[in-house]
């Protein structure tokens, strides 16, 4: 801290933004999931963010942290700290931080950055590791915690939740708890013995995360199928989703073993691509048990084909597609929200798929249930949309519930006993009137019941037939199930708060943003309704929502707008209304575009109404 | 023109053990051409089942897209029945198996279906080892699309139309050999003699069974250039010797020469017992097995009969260790983990 | 024709359907095309149109012909003279018959088919054809030609013409010359020594086909793609799209030769599916060659990861989807226009692609050809969308013509001099300002020019990067890219009929039952305005046609009304406009029910105008 | 840490034929893992294009995904490159050979990509016999996914996280060997002295040649427990003998001892010659082939170096009878009939 500075130093208690840039494959991570969760045990809420190469070692990595006592968790843009320890993206990491912002850096190698208007904090964290760990590997590996341990020094972090946080990640391997100490030990005492302390961003502990829980949307949807009941997973490595399966895999292998015999109650199989990873969710599904599958974008297009077949053949079945930039293999580690037409009309022929859409990991949790109830009472495809954003990175959501009376519902499946009281079972034929038929499973019944399932053309007995009314009344009575299912879905969520406001749509991760960008924008006395979309097919509320708005901006994480085509194309919406509000670079939308955008625009529109008036 | 030979004088409505005729096994009126390779295999399938006395309801047919996968509608009418996607049955096999390990299998697939679009699926069911029964009605042909060449097709050999096929031939059970298939056997839809035990063993047999059964396609690919017609069948076929199937508790009748027999064990107690022709072949060592294959192919035989046999690999419902009660028949109680334990989870994330 | 009639006998000249009812795989296809050609070259409009199982053979099978002196060749409904060979569907194929129609059926096996209204012919075609044919064969095929020529007398087809198609016919093999003479005459005799003839309905020379040719959709597509200079096919069989490549090789076998040393200019690989058939054919077109696939529904999901690669790498392609009924395997002999949706926004992530819609053989060739120009000139996936009824029948279309003074426009790639006169090449530098780049062939210049084609983000030079801006820019100037592509597809043909008319927006093979619509709704008084849609993106002229019509019927052969969501998402046109007309039986839609449909919404339309004025 | 061997003294900036250094055949920065197995073999392509005097705007780089499919971009930078989708290489290939068949088609893949998603294509590329080389750059695991299990891993090996491997692998040289691939090699990433020779012979080979190279994941699969791992190479590599590549004219210099050595004539003119280390290896007969390497497989072996080639075949553009002139250089008078033509055309169809 020997710098003079022109601009005056930053300063904030519990609301900044730091970024630590690391080298890809350094083991970084860990001590960067500490910082973060000490902010969480600090009661203060926190936004842990990724931003990774499609690499695995010696590129550039950031973890960005935004801390903010407001809850305001969305990517806020500008670096207020910055904890550089990778050379190669130095002149990028220094330029970003904000005036009056301060800088961090290994200064055993020094550096000279040409910046004025920060504060240059140097700690030879090399140099300290060498001196105090003979293991190469470790004197590597500590300076990571011992940066952790300057911070806390610095920001006034306080020391016991790191201590404890430390023995708890070593819970299992108490020996590395000592040299960890140490190593944190290090970058504090050179802080507290060498610099001055604390800079002007400090922490203090709050109370803003009373039933919270820090955990990323792939970890909680995971958890949510096996709640949700799911047996059987088949899956295709690719980031983001991996996480997901594997998340969903941990938690079975811990409950869902048969305690008397160490057998496995689920099933969980790598295919050797996605179309096998879906068509084996497909057969289990099909044999009655509740399996799911979870991709991303590629693995999507290449489930097309699949896909019509579950919708046409009537077959449950749950997808999460964890959402990255497309097209194509596109940007592998970054978020978009841009498969939403590719999803719910996958496949050839008129079709048309369930998706919901959980804008954090709660949601996460809850749909992933859900949508297993869902599958099977509507007997189609339920797609569980989400994205890299809310996957992959830890947010703060509220705590999971669990109702211990709640029984699935396993939808319209006849028993053997059911069967035995039947004159005459069709598989296809409308009972109920609500475009959902009745389904057996294989085994059930040994006379009666059985039926041949087909992605062909078939009648209201699953005989094959090129009878075209036949076949137009089966595609007709899809739609009415699709009516049908725009009732069982989530239904969005809707703030009104004012007279005469916009409305604004959104749905999945930009949930964040939008709730900072409606406090900021009444601010500046614009008044935004919001709804978010939880749910194709979209349901009444969806509808009345827009019908009382005359300007709707429609906010999106991808180029073409495509909720806002869904909405126009099922519901027969002016386009005037609805307004495309778009951001597609890959990095999670900010407050503050959303923010510019809308105002720019209501100024000119209000000026235009007065206008009018005048 | 019928190729099915008459059953070996049984009257038709002759019941087995559960009461049943073999009229209880049939399907749907076939819609294939007349004299079609497929519908003998049919009729093999209904022998099979009639004769292991198996109930229908407790089989899953399982089939992809072509004449071939039609073939399922056929048979077994009260099986439940997955007509899928072209080339794709392997993979929902795979998940059906893990859904309720406790039904039989049954696999029905083509030559374009199985080597050229799904041969993906096919690899990795075998490597898998998914307990199933996976029948090739090969014809060299896409029958149903009208005539082309399938990967299963010989080299020089010519089509319908007269053209050359250009490419050398996929042979499926030697790949399903090399993968670790544990049950390989290749025979023809003209030879229910031999079909008949072939496919019961295979039902029999715990991990994946492949039948390669050179199935002719009278309308596309019987003519005389062709060689997978019936008379070129007929004047290749090879057989690795006789086959019989001992059920349970039986004895085996027969006793051949010294060196000439072999016994192999299936999963439920029941034996196959092969009669060979020579002594160098030996269907439980893939090794020699795959040289018997390699030397009669150059020998321009059609080699047929179980090709290799192993029962005591393991198959992936135990790779898995799952559990004995099928998936779909847990209770609620026992896997949902229930609103305790997720306080615990709870308090782990905070 | 023997029976007392309560109705009396249709009668007509030129103008009927006739419908021939047979076992497939029987051998009745040359004899019925036979029937249909004879029309043609008696100069008489006429629409044959195969109606077959997806079965090789034993099914019933139908092949029905409407012949209309005024050219109204799109599907009828009802059928005057029925030609029953086939004893499994009597009971549909008789019922069908409108009343006062003829019924013609095999009488060696005497029937009593309780219609009093309908004349009955019997000519006891089995029995004459055992009678006069050893080989079984032999009497099993020339029942068919037989009844050629029963029908010849009884509706005076000229018996030159069919002497001359069978000659033709039989060009290589003249020994059948004979014996299908006398199957022909056996019919023929028949009638003339034993029945009174002609019927009420029968054909007359006309002048009406002049500058007419009578081909398959799919056989004059892979004509086109001759002419259009592609030298590589890969595809894959799946009806109805099998055809088209087989045309294509057909006719590169006669024309694409070297004489000199009897080798290929051209390539045709049967793919091993339909993901290989498209990357083939990418990897053909990357590498500076014209190249092609031609599928339907279910390759179009297959190839969908595929299509994203093409479109984000900007590779040309040419696509032909010939489309059938949908979803999944669907009605795979049965037609549709469903696949609308699936190409234009194939594959996940923000894509968007060109298609073009013929609407006739003519326009299947036209287009087949210019779809290389367009793919070369856009570097993108270009798709063909025709679909079964036109593609497997055989339609009557203009000639085809080609100015052999047209060059190929092989779009913007470099040469080696170009290369030796640039400073800075890069393949994604947007140099014109109108969204499309220079490419190189690989092999092209020793040192400069090559690049690194991916489907992951890159930027102007072809790098990789994870740079979110230069993403965004990449896919903004593939919009700019789209909207290029709008000035060079085909423009709709738009035909205004009057002022205050409501609009009709169709595409492909609805145009022949829409233009008869038209005339019969004229005869109602109702006034339409037509725009036969050509391509997407939609160019000007589509806006305008909009613009100017306050109530449009889109009409498809879809249930979800696919186009008109297309029109919607893109052009912000408001739903109330833009009224859904669907027909989605699978098969062939048809000017009555086009017409019905208007007049009823026209009705109420007008009552509801007229009571505003009042 | 590093893997890469020095090259035998060979002065960096020494010039081949075309009067070209090694920089000139390298490509950008590489951004694997250092010590990754795969930058390894770029450096032996590298060599390997140096030594043949390779023109590098004759070679199309193509690939799929996976760290693996990287590649391509860190060597030849003057190639034109196609880094396609995952598991999709060799039909691009295959379209891409159809269309220019003067260039040098270099492929290359990972075992993620080539013997999963992409095993169908892999398949049917070697049945058509496309002029490539093909390189799979196996070190049995997903790299760039994060360390799963390939269909390469060997039963019972375990990866990082200490879990067992629960299938048997697939070994794509025998699988090729099968399918008549006509050049099939299988190598180390390590040791470039052995490799560098299989590439260039690869290189001059015509038709379909696969090089099988294991080529260890630092990162994910280098531990203890794992097959594919440096040491675990170094202990049980076992080669078939020592290649050389002998260029065009140059006469082979070593004699061997009788019986030892075999000669694989390759299409230019030069020649591979082997000095095998056993008498019963026959690169030239695949049968005996396929038997030594199960033999070897047995033993816990992993058989390295030439193992099955064949310099008579036929390659696709062949087999399709296809002009001298690459496709995409054909005058638009030789492909497009004209108006002449289409007016006989016109009267066949009125
Ligand atoms: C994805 C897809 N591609 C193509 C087809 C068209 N198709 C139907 S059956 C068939 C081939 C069947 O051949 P095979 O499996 O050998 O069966 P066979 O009819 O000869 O018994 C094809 C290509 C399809 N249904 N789906
Ligand atoms: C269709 C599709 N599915 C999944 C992925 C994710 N993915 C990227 S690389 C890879 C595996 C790569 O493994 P391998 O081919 O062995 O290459 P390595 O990284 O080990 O060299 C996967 C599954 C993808 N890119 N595309
Ligand atoms: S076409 Fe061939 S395979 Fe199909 S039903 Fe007929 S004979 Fe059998
Ligand atoms: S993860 Fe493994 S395969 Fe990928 S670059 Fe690193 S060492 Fe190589
Ligand atoms: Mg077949
Ligand atoms: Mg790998």
């Amino acid at each position: 801290m020997h710098n003079l500075k022109k601009v005056e130093s930053i300063s904030a208690v519990n609301n900044f933004v730091i970024k630590f840039a690391n080298v890809n494959g350094s083991g970084s991570a860990s001590a960067n999931q500490m910082f973060a969760k000490a902010m969480f045990r600090m009661g203060i809420p926190v936004s842990p963010k990724n931003i990774f190469p499609s690499n695995i070692q010696g590129l550039p990595t950031w973890f960005e942290v935004r801390v903010n006592e407001d809850g305001y968790l969305g990517s806020r843009g500008g670096v207020d700290i910055a904890v550089a320890m990778n050379p190669q993206s130095y002149s990028k990491d220094v330029e970003e931080i904000s005036p009056g912002g301060f800088l961090l850096y290994d200064s055993t190698w020094k550096r000279n950055f040409n910046r004025d208007d920060i504060t240059i904090i140097e700690i030879p964290f090399t140099q300290l590791c060498v001196e105090s760990f003979k293991n190469p590997k470790q004197r590597a590996l500590f300076k990571n915690i011992a940066y952790v341990g300057a911070l806390s020094a610095l920001l006034e972090i306080e020391y016991k939740v790191l201590e404890t946080l430390i023995s708890e990640q070593f819970e299992k391997k108490p020996s590395l708890i000592e040299p960890n100490l140490k190593a944190l030990n290090l970058g504090r005492d050179y802080v507290l013995e060498n610099l001055s302390f604390p800079i002007g961003i400090t922490v203090s502990r709050s109370d803003k995360l009373e039933n919270k829980i820090l955990i990323s949307g792939n970890e909680a949807a995971g958890l949510g199928a096996v709640y949700g009941g799911a047996t059987f997973c088949s899956w295709y490595p690719i980031t983001p989703s991996t996480s997901l399966a594997e998340g969903f895999e941990k938690y079975a292998k811990k409950y869902r073993v048969e305690k008397e015999t160490g057998k496995n109650l689920f099933a969980s199989v790598q295919a050797e691509d996605e179309l096998a990873a879906i068509g084996m969710a497909i057969g289990a599904n099909w044999n009655g048990a509740r399996a799911f599958t979870a991709t991303s974008g590629p693995g999507i297009s290449l489930m097309s084909e699949f896909l019509g077949l579950a919708y046409f053949a009537e077959i449950p079945l749950v997808l999460f597609n964890v959402q990255r930039g497309g097209p194509s293999t596109g940007m592998p580690t970054r978020t978009q929200q841009s498969d939403v037409l590719a999803c719910a009309y996958a496949s050839h022929g008129d079709t048309k798929h369930v998706l919901i859409f959980p804008s954090d990991p709660k949601e996460c949790f809850d749909f992933a249930a859900k949508a297993f109830d869902l599958a099977d009472q509507l007997q189609t495809p339920v797609f569980v949309v989400s994205d890299l954003d809310m996957g992959m990175n830890d947010w703060v959501c509220d705590k999971f519930e669990w109702d211990d009376k709640y029984l699935f519902n396993k939808g319209k499946v006849l028993s053997k006993d059911d069967l035995d009281e039947m004159e005459n079972y069709g598989r296809y034929l409308d009972v109920d009137n609500d475009g959902i038929c009745y389904r057996t499973y294989p085994g059930t019944h040994p006379e009666k019941g059985a039926f041949f399932t087909r992605g062909t053309s078939h009648d209201e007995f699953a005989n094959y037939t090129e009878n075209g009314d036949i076949n137009a009344a089966t595609l007709t009575r899809l739609m009415k199930k699709f009516r049908t299912a725009s009732e069982l879905v989530p239904e969005p969520i809707i703030e009104i708060n004012g007279k005469d406001s916009c409305g604004v749509i959104f749905y999945g991760s930009t949930s964040p943003a939008i709730h900072e960008a409606k406090d900021l924008l009444k601010e500046k006395e614009i008044n935004v309704d919001l709804m978010q979309i939880r749910s194709f097919p979209f349901n009444l509320d969806v509808w009345e929502f827009i019908a009382n708005h005359d300007r709707i901006y429609v906010v999106e994480q991808n180029r073409d707008s495509q909720m806002r085509t869904l909405i126009m194309a099922e519901g027969g919406i002016s386009p005037e209304i609805l307004r495309p509000l778009v951001h597609f670079t890959g990095d999670p939308i900010q407050a503050s575009f959303i923010v510019s955008k809308i105002s720019e625009r209501e100024v000119n529109y209000k000026s235009h109404i007065n206008a009018k008036k005048r | 023109m019928t190729f099915i030979k008459p059953l070996n004088h049984h009257p038709k409505l002759e019941k087995n053990n559960l009461g049943l005729t073999r009229r209880d096994y049939e399907g749907a009126v076939s819609s294939l051409c007349a004299g079609c390779g497929h519908d003998s295999i049919s009729a093999s399938i209904i022998e099979s089942c009639f004769n292991l006395n198996i109930e229908s309801y407790k089989v899953a047919k399982l089939s992809g897209i072509g004449c071939s996968s039609k073939a399922p509608a056929y048979f077994l009418n009260q099986s439940h029945g997955f007509n899928s996607v072209h080339g794709r049955m392997p993979s929902v096999a795979t998940g059906a198996n893990c859904a309720n390990r406790d039904l039989l299998y049954l696999g029905v697939s083509g030559d374009g279906d199985s080597a050229s679009i799904g041969i993906g699926q096919f690899i990795h069911a075998i490597r898998r080892q998914v307990n199933m029964v996976y029948i090739i009605e090969n014809n060299g042909t896409y029958g149903l699309t009208k005539g082309q060449f399938s990967a299963t097709n010989d080299l020089d050999s010519k089509n319908k139309y007269g053209d050359d096929n250009l490419f050398k031939p996929i042979d499926l059970a030697t790949m399903a050999i090399q993968l670790g298939a544990t049950y390989v056997a290749r025979s023809f839809s003209g030879d229910r003699e031999q079909l008949i035990p072939l496919i019961m063993g295979a039902m029999q047999h715990k991990g994946f069974a492949l039948l390669d059964i050179i199935s002719p396609c009278v309308t596309f690919n019987n003519h005389a250039a062709s060689t997978k017609s019936y008379d070129y069948i007929r004047e290749h076929n090879e057989a690795v010797g006789k086959t019989d199937f001992v059920p349970l508790g039986e004895e085996i009748k027969t006793s051949y020469d010294e060196g000439t027999s072999v016994e192999v064990n299936l999963h439920d107690g029941s034996k196959l017992s092969l009669e060979k022709t020579d002594k160098n072949f030996d269907p439980c060592d893939a090794g020699k097995s795959l040289n018997f294959m390699r030397e009669k192919e150059k020998e321009g035989k059609v080699l047929t009969g179980l090709l290799y046999a192993d029962s005591t690999a393991k198959d992936l419902i135990e790779t898995l260790n799952m559990t004995e009660t099928p998936l779909n028949q847990l209770d609620q109680d026992l896997i949902c983990p229930g609103s305790k334990i997720l306080d615990l989870i709870n308090k782990d994330l905070s």
